[in-house]
């Protein structure tokens, strides 16, 4: 039906339609004048949804020009076809957007051809090619390219689905919005009233179109470039997002504070990138040769045609990977003369990749770990791993679909996609900096999270969590579980997100756990969604049977891996304990969330009488995203989705050697994760049972009093509860000398460089004072000048002329005497050196004694 | 000529110079200024002799205590003139009296 | 030994008679004693074998100014004034000054050598190698002789003619001279011009003579009065070469021929006219200053 | 249209102008700012007909004029575009333009304001049209006076003093250039043709030479003075006071137009004129460029100031264009340049900064300038609400201020990013410390905006006459914000302008450079 010519036009239109909603929406939203208007959101979620449908479609011919090859070896394709299928149709069915209808039919007409199409048109790598070439220098060359591969598609999907219905969930959220008066009760204003203000919703869902589109952009991009471009653009989104309340004093400064800890790791993210540019020259995922492979999307797209007479632009024989890696996966390290590891960069056939003069094009081995740190250091930004995980809890100042989409399923998760998209150019050195931040992470939000109150945080908390996860996951080469973990993930926390939303709208933005309470008879949906993703989120499963949720299949999959990577590198033991216990922690504080807010007495009447259940278009987002949240990892690394992920994994992922120059780590193949698969599953049952067992005892049963124990441990109650005190340690480290430091800067402008400019100023008119009395004593008035000093002089003088003639006398005498005994003093030997002259003159030669003429 | 060179004659020279030089500052008779004068010029005239004698200044020598013969000759004349127009104005000749000039 | 107890003689009365002068109260004294003091130069003049000067400072001072002086005293000499004395402060003054200032000026006759370059001018300034050499292997000559001829002379850089004094020494190299062979007789101070060019010694520059080593040095060459020879004759009669000099004629320099190029020079007749005629208005002036009316009493 | 009366129309139309001002009344000013206004205008419309007879293929100079103007001398009335100028004074024109819209806020001697302000855009326009580097001087100087009288009346409270720190710290940058100029005059047999000069530069001429030690000596005199234009760190502190001080509308076209004229001198004089100092002082320049970028951002974080903050993001982003051009890594061994694309792309990002931050930071100031007007103060800690009591000047403002923060999609991010990424080829430790200006940038850019923009109310005096943008400040600051985005999404529009001169001039430097170093050590040996 479809070529696979159309799978990037697709995805185009899925990724630009919502910038056309922004565009729309942000203006439209100015021009209208009835504040009550829906449309703004009718338009972002049909621009959304039809994205949606949009990227299924062109998953599924993906799939259909593949063959259906990534679900081929152990499963049948049903599997696959049918779980897609379920969800494309669950968002079909649910959504209330205009786009239903068309993406129905689309499916449909799709799914018909789909037999008759794979023979013929075999995808086999990913596919690559330029939409837009920004600019060109030489062979450098920078560009909007896409790179599709399964990953992308599946990403695609995700991410277009779960905006859905976020986008759905908050044409209710949003609703109070929609007046001229919006009174912000958070906002206190000088005459001690509530803030009034008309009401945002356009501009709300003009971000959030906007977000969507960066976000699509970061997933379909060919080249770490255009991830750059709309990594920012994410991070502006989610800047405009957190500070939508812009009123409030702590929203804008949550939405700086993420920003600038964005850029604080985009900044090394721009050091990756500039190493990569300088060593390879290019900025491209993959190779690709728009006119070989006959991508008309690129010549379509593409503005920029070559001059006349000027060279076609080169088409990058060989991306990124490709350079770095062999087909086999690895990288070839060489020592150069100075013995230092480098890495010979190679082309697409394994040849060695040769410059303009016939050199090997290669990088050192150390640049290479530098710039996979680089564009680490940037996903430690987005994913808020640490040591820059403190932004993510205050963006939780945003709305709280913000919070769902932007902060737990999509941007926020961008980070693990680049770590595990970039993966080829990783060094061993960067995974296992990958693992240990990941690992850290995972422990140390999962710590602060036990002990937060506001529902919001704690899920914050689980979000830094759980990504430090799926970075471990990576980071120990376990690529496909990691990403894996991601989707399920995002399934499952934008589900608790939404239905933490309809908590607090169903109880007036209240956000204090200890205030609710009982909550699951007022709003029973919102209670057994949520309990369906607190179930999925600790990783619970029935043992010995295929009955699981998703996050515990993937986060098996995360274990498995780090409990084979430790048996490979026994040194690195704690890569397996810290995330099996924060398993334990995070079952424990789930289920204390849901415990807290749902389960037990109402704590706070007042809140609880005015509580109620959500509308339904805020209620149908949660309920198919509970059925997704349960079921999207069905099979496990045997179901569709792990296998559709990992279809598209690098080479040689789970068996890359160690560079024989520089082998610190072994990274586990993939048989040695299979061997401790069930091991690992296991234990990490038991934590997850064990979190659970307690948190139900304290929380649920009331076996041990909460307050009690905050009393024993009040110590560490403060320093959890203060975040491990990362935020003053970041003000003490950074905000106040960057203060002080620019303070500095205008004292240096002002004292020195414009103090030195003052003082030759002043310099100068003190010359020019001099220069005056000149002119006016010597130009001006010279005969005076010399008239008056020869009086005073003479007036000086006028004691010594006494006109008595024998003084005069006297005088001279002296004077001569004087002079005498001058030239004496200083002069003791004459000062004849001069050679005797001939004769005419006696020579004055003097003797030091003189001796009388003997004659 | 035992100890007799020009040694000598310069001592005996720079006897009469400051011989001159004090009769100069201590004599306030006008005319005794003069002879200090005189004295001076035949300290120098002594000195210039001799060079001529001793060194090969020569004849320039000589010639130049002539010139100061003759100057002092003429000097003295004109001194002389001063002095009475000084006696004529003053009616002494006490060169102290003579400070109208000082300024 | 005439000769110089002579001119202690002339001395004692020169300065005799000016210290009279200074110590003289009565002008007409002073007058007297400074005569007696110019007389006392002539004679120092005429010792110095220069006649004509002395003689002329007997005519014009002794016997021209003198006279004038005395006619001024006598001119102005009205009692009470004459014996105009100074205080004795001023008197202890001046003659504390007077007293610096001739130890200045004795101290300062007797530092300068006056010797010193004589050597050149007795045609020892340059000397053949023969008769260095023969100064320098002569029999029993001292240590420090030796080392005072190997100091004091070097080798001539510029062949040129030996009596012919360099106009300009070299820079000075204060390296000893190589001894060279010896050849024989002692040289005259004419001889040297017979010399050939290239082997002649030259005084170095580098090493400053004392009167006493010139003198020595001269013994060394054989020219005992060498060094005290004077472009001057040693007897009068001056009165000819003056009146040459006077045309720009020079015999003293014509007499050793160091001046050979400066034998003729534009004389002395010039100048003396100027200042002749200078004298006349002079006197003039002079005569016309004295010739002044007494304004004492339109002064008063 | 021929190339005399077009280029000849273009650079003394506003002068032209500025005479016919003279005529009018002085009463009707409301007249003149529209005579002024269609001056300017018909000054951007002839501006845009010189870019539709340029041909971007070309890289030599294009619609030369040459005529003899001082026998004597040797002096010419020489003009001509390349793909380096035209941008610039499709820039120049659309500035003076937009700040002439902009000139509405004058209130005082509104005729000798116009005049000046005509004479100051034939000044920038004739700099940026000469060929001959004495009649570049003069028009170098032409403009000086016009802006200092322009900033002395017209300025605020410390007017005397800005614009007297801004004659003579420009007079003294002028009087090195004359001095570079003068040495170039006499070792060239009498010429002031710069592109002869540059080929003898080159070395390409037989007979002629700039040796290493004049190049040097040259490249530094010049270079002191263009970077006082720029301005680079440490010769930068005369752009805040003057930017304080002078009305809105010159403040735009002083950090619109002026500073490039910095940039642009570097790039049409000091560097071709004298390949071999460039070389040399490379890495003097790209130290300096990443000193700017730091500390203007630093020092920007400081301020309390709207517009002396500002002020200081000019200082940082300019830093940018001068680290852009100087990234001329070399092979030691034969002089050739190493990696040649990188230093192309860097000289590329360095005249897109250009005119990106021509765009932002004019914007910026006009943002600044349209808040003035209304509450006539600029500190920063009593604004504070504005999105709610003027949501669509804040809108725009927030706009212009993510261009100027290097935000991807408007056009700061392209100059930045190209800039950033040549870098490294050149030097690590600079590449991270440029690269380390966007942490600063983005946190002194995103502060203000919180100050003045967001926040629950206005803070500071004269709320009352807080009053939504007008029609003609709307226009102003879309033109902007659209340019903005323009250049961020299509760099190529200006890029394709520049490519062939840009390529040419690498080569010829590159080329030079070579040949000047080879003579060199002929010369040793």
């Amino acid at each position: 039906m479809f070529s696979p010519t159309a799978i990037p036009k697709f995805l185009a239109v899925a990724w630009l339609l919502p910038l056309l909603g922004f565009a729309v929406e942000i203006f439209a939203g100015r021009w209208q004048r009835d504040r009550k208007d829906r449309t703004a959101a009718g338009l972002a979620v049909a621009c959304i949804a039809t994205g949606f449908v949009c990227s299924a479609l062109a998953l599924f011919t993906w799939g259909i020009h593949t063959g259906w090859a990534a679900l081929a070896p152990s499963a049948h394709g049903e599997g696959h076809h049918g779980e897609s299928h379920s969800a494309a149709h669950d968002a079909g069915h649910d959504e209330h957007a205009k786009a239903d209808d068309h993406g129905h039919d689309a499916e449909h007409a799709k799914a018909e051809s789909n037999d008759e199409a794979h023979a013929d048109h075999a995808i086999t790598g990913p596919l690559t090619g330029t939409f837009y070439t920004l600019a060109r220098f030489g062979s450098l060359q920078l560009s909007i390219d896409f790179y599709i591969d399964s990953l992308t598609l599946v990403m695609f999907t995700m991410v277009t689905f779960i905006a859905t219905c976020i986008h759905l969930f908050a044409t209710g959220y949003m609703s109070e919005e929609l007046t001229d008066d919006y009174v912000d009760h958070q906002v206190h204003t000088r005459n001690g009233g509530h803030f009034h203000r008309p009401g945002r919703f356009y501009r709300f869902f003009a971000f959030l179109s906007l977000f969507c589109f960066s976000m699509l952009g970061l997933v379909i991009a060919g080249n770490i470039f255009m991830v750059f471009v709309f990594w920012e653009l994410v991070g502006v989104c989610s800047y405009f997002l957190i500070g939508f309340y812009v009123e409030r004093k702590s929203a804008s400064t949550a939405a700086n504070k993420a920003f600038i800890m964005n850029r604080v790791g985009d900044f090394g993210f721009l050091i990756g990138l500039m190493v990569l540019w300088t060593y390879f020259g290019t900025f491209s995922f993959g190779a690709y040769n728009p006119e070989a492979t006959g991508y008309g999307i690129a010549s379509g797209l593409k503005v920029e045609a070559p001059h006349e007479g000027e060279e076609a632009a080169p088409t990058v024989a060989t991306g990124l990977f490709g350079m770095a890696r062999g087909s086999d996966g690895q990288l070839r390290i060489d020592q150069d003369v100075d013995g230092v590891a480098t890495v010979v960069m190679t082309q697409a056939d394994d040849t060695d990749l040769l410059d303009a003069e016939g050199n090997h094009r290669m990088i050192p081995y150390v640049l290479l770990t530098i710039a996979g740190l680089g564009i680490f250091a940037g996903c430690i930004g987005k994913s808020a791993q640490f040591p820059l995980q403190t932004w993510l809890p205050d963006a939780m100042e945003g709305p709280t679909p913000v919070s769902a989409l932007v902060h737990s399923a999509t941007m926020v998760a961008a980070g693990v996609y680049l770590a595990a998209r970039f993966y080829p150019m990783f060094t061993h050195e960067v995974l296992l900096t990958i693992a240990y931040i990941g690992c850290i992470t995972a422990f140390v939000a999962a710590t602060i999270a036990i002990v937060a109150t506001d529902i919001k945080k704690v899920l914050a908390y689980s979000t830094i969590s759980q990504l430090g996860y799926m970075m471990l996951g990576i980071g120990v080469g376990g690529w496909g579980a990691g990403l894996f973990h991601l989707i399920t993930h995002a399934f499952f926390k934008s589900l608790m997100f939404l239905a933490s939303g309809s908590v607090i709208y169903g109880c007036h933005h209240e956000q204090e756990m200890p205030k609710m309470g009982g909550l699951w008879r007022k709003m029973p949906i919102t209670a057994f969604t949520m309990l369906a993703g607190v179930i999925a989120i600790a990783g619970l499963a029935i043992p010995g049977t295929p009955i699981a949720f998703s996050g515990f299949h993937s986060k098996d999959a995360i274990v498995a891996n780090a409990l084979a990577f430790t048996y490979a590198n026994p040194s690195h033991f704690l890569l397996f304990v810290v995330p099996l216990v924060t398993a334990g922690i995070t079952a424990f504080y789930m289920f204390r969330l849901w415990f807290y807010t749902f389960a037990g007495k109402p704590r706070d009447h007042h809140v609880y009488d005015h509580c109620h259940e959500s509308p339904r278009v805020m209620t149908t987002p949660l309920i198919v995203l509970a059925v997704l949240a349960a079921g999207c990892a069905i099979g496990g690394e045997e179901g569709p989705l792990y296998k559709l992920i990992t279809f598209s994994q690098p080479a040689g992922v789970d068996a890359m050697d160690p560079p024989p120059a520089v082998a610190q780590t072994t990274l586990p193949g993939h048989e040695a994760v299979h061997a401790v698969h069930s091991q690992a599953g296991m234990y990490a049952l038991i934590a997850a049972f064990l979190g659970t067992g307690i948190a139900w005892l304290v929380y649920g049963k009331g076996v041990l009093d909460p307050a009690d124990v905050k009393r024993q441990l009040s110590s560490l109650h403060t320093f959890l509860s203060e975040k491990w005190q990362f935020d003053t340690l970041y003000d003490v480290m950074f905000v106040r000398p960057v203060h002080v430091v620019s303070s500095w800067c205008t004292a240096f402008d002002r004292v020195v460089i414009d103090g030195f400019l003052h003082f030759l100023s002043r310099l100068t008119i003190k010359v020019a004072h001099v220069d005056r009395r000149f002119d006016e004593g010597v130009v001006d008035g010279f005969v005076n000048l010399m008239a008056d000093s020869t009086y005073s002089v003479g007036r000086s003088f006028r004691v010594l002329q006494t006109g008595k003639l024998r003084q005069y006398v006297m005088f001279i005498a002296v004077s001569v005497v004087f002079l005498f005994v001058l030239v004496f003093a200083f002069f003791p030997r004459g000062s004849s050196t001069s050679a005797p002259e001939a004769d005419v003159k006696v020579s004055s030669r003097v003797v030091p004694r003189p001796e009388v003429n003997r004659d | 000529m035992a100890g007799v060179d020009l040694t000598a004659y310069l001592l005996v020279g720079a006897v009469l110079f400051v011989c001159g030089i004090v009769c100069m500052a201590t004599k306030r008779n006008g005319i005794g200024v003069l002879m200090g004068v005189e004295l001076v010029l035949n300290g120098a005239n002594v000195n210039f002799v001799a060079f001529s004698r001793y060194t090969s200044l020569g004849l320039d020598g000589q010639m130049m205590s002539l010139f100061v013969i003759v100057l002092a000759a003429a000097e003295a004349a004109i001194a002389l003139a001063i002095a009475l127009n000084f006696y004529n104005n003053h009616q002494t000749i006490d060169v102290d009296r003579g400070s109208e000039l000082q300024g | 030994m005439n000769g110089a107890a002579l001119f202690w003689f002339f001395a004692a009365v020169t300065c005799a008679g000016a210290v009279a002068v200074v110590v003289s109260q009565n002008v007409v004294r002073m007058a007297v004693w400074l005569i007696v003091a110019l007389g006392g130069a002539a004679g120092l003049f005429f010792q110095l074998s220069a006649d004509f000067v002395g003689a002329t400072q007997l005519l014009i001072y002794v016997g021209g100014t003198i006279v004038l002086l005395i006619f001024g005293v006598m001119l102005t000499a009205s009692g009470p004034y004459l014996r105009i004395k100074t205080s004795p402060g001023e008197g202890f003054l001046a003659a504390g000054v007077g007293l610096l200032f001739v130890l200045v000026l004795m101290s300062t006759v007797l530092t300068i050598d006056w010797n010193a370059g004589r050597l050149k001018l007795a045609g020892l300034g340059k000397v053949s190698a023969d008769a260095y050499e023969t100064a320098l292997h002569k029999e029993g000559l001292s240590e420090s002789d030796r080392t005072l001829l190997e100091q004091a002379y070097q080798p001539s850089a510029k062949a040129d003619h030996a009596a012919e004094p360099a106009p300009k020494s070299g820079p000075a190299v204060a390296e000893n001279p190589e001894a060279a062979d010896s050849h024989g007789s002692a040289p005259k101070p004419g001889d040297v011009h017979s010399v050939p060019a290239a082997l002649a010694y030259e005084l170095n520059p580098g090493r400053r003579l004392t009167s006493a080593e010139a003198a020595r040095l001269a013994a060394l060459f054989g020219q005992e009065k060498a060094v005290v020879a004077s472009a001057m004759p040693a007897q009068g009669d001056t009165i000819r070469p003056l009146g040459l000099a006077l045309a720009g004629l020079r015999p003293d320099r014509d007499l050793n021929k160091v001046h050979a190029k400066a034998a003729t020079t534009p004389g002395y007749l010039l100048p003396f006219e100027i200042v002749s005629v200078h004298l006349l208005v002079v006197l003039i002036g002079a005569a016309y200053l004295a010739r002044t009316k007494r304004r004492r009493v339109e002064a008063s | 249209m021929d190339p005399l009366t077009l280029l000849t129309a273009i650079i003394f139309l506003p002068a032209a102008g500025a005479l016919a001002l003279v005529a009018f009344d002085r009463k009707a000013e409301e007249t003149m700012r529209y005579f002024a206004l269609a001056i300017t205008a018909a000054t951007f419309m002839l501006t845009l007909f010189l870019w539709r007879e340029f041909d971007s293929a070309k890289s030599e100079m294009q619609l030369v004029v040459n005529l003899p103007w001082i026998r004597q001398w040797n002096v010419n009335y020489y003009l001509g575009v390349d793909g380096i100028s035209m941008p610039l004074i499709l820039l120049t024109s659309l500035i003076c333009l937009l700040s002439m819209m902009a000139s509405w806020s004058i209130k005082k001697q509104v005729q000798g304001y116009l005049m000046l302000f005509l004479i100051l855009e034939t000044g920038i326009l004739g700099v940026f049209l000469s060929l001959d580097f004495f009649l570049f001087y003069v028009f170098w100087e032409v403009m000086l006076l016009p802006m200092y009288f322009l900033i002395g009346i017209w300025g605020g409270p410390r007017k005397e003093y800005a614009a007297i720190k801004f004659f003579l710290y420009t007079l003294a940058g002028g009087v090195l250039m004359l001095i570079a100029l003068l040495m170039f005059y006499f070792n060239s047999g009498r010429s002031f043709d710069l592109l002869h000069l540059a080929a003898i530069g080159q070395g390409k001429v037989e007979g002629f030479a700039f040796n290493p030690t004049v190049q040097i000596i040259a490249f530094i005199l010049l270079f002191i003075g263009f970077a006082i234009k720029l301005p680079a760190f440490p010769v930068h502190t005369w752009l805040p006071d003057a930017h304080v001080e002078a009305p809105t509308p010159i403040s735009m076209i002083l950090a619109g137009i002026l500073l490039k004229l910095g940039g642009y001198g570097i790039i049409r004089i000091a560097f071709p004129l004298c390949p071999f100092g460039a070389q040399y002082a490379a890495y003097a320049l790209v130290l300096i460029g990443a000193v700017s970028i730091i500390y203007g951002a630093f020092a920007a974080m400081a301020q309390t100031d709207f517009k002396r903050l500002v002020a200081y993001s000019s200082v940082s982003h300019m830093g940018y264009v001068l680290l852009g051009m100087a990234v001329w890594k070399i092979n030691e061994a034969n002089g050739a340049a190493v990696g040649r694309d990188y230093w192309l792309m860097g000289m590329n990002g360095a005249m897109f900064q250009m005119l990106a931050h021509g765009i932002s930071s004019a914007g910026m100031f006009f943002m600044v300038g349209v808040i003035y007007d209304r509450v006539h103060h600029r500190d920063l800690n009593k604004f504070g609400g504005l999105m709610q009591l003027m949501p669509d000047y804040s809108g725009l403002a927030v706009g212009i201020f993510f261009a100027g923060l290097g935000l991807p999609g408007l056009c700061g991010f392209i100059g930045e990013i190209f800039v950033v990424l040549s870098t490294w080829n050149y030097s690590k430790t600079l590449a991270i410390v440029a690269a380390s200006g966007v942490i600063l940038t983005a946190g002194y850019i995103l502060w203000t905006i919180q100050r003045v923009y967001l926040g629950p109310e206005y803070k500071g005096p004269h709320a009352e006459d807080i009053t939504p943008m007008n029609g003609r400040e709307k226009a102003i600051a879309w033109t902007l914000l659209i340019f903005a985005i323009v250049l961020g999404v299509y760099p190529e529009m200006m890029f394709k302008v520049m490519r062939s001169s840009m390529d040419a001039l690498i080569v010829s430097l590159d080329a030079g450079y070579q040949a000047v170093s080879a003579a060199v050590e002929t010369a040793q040996k």
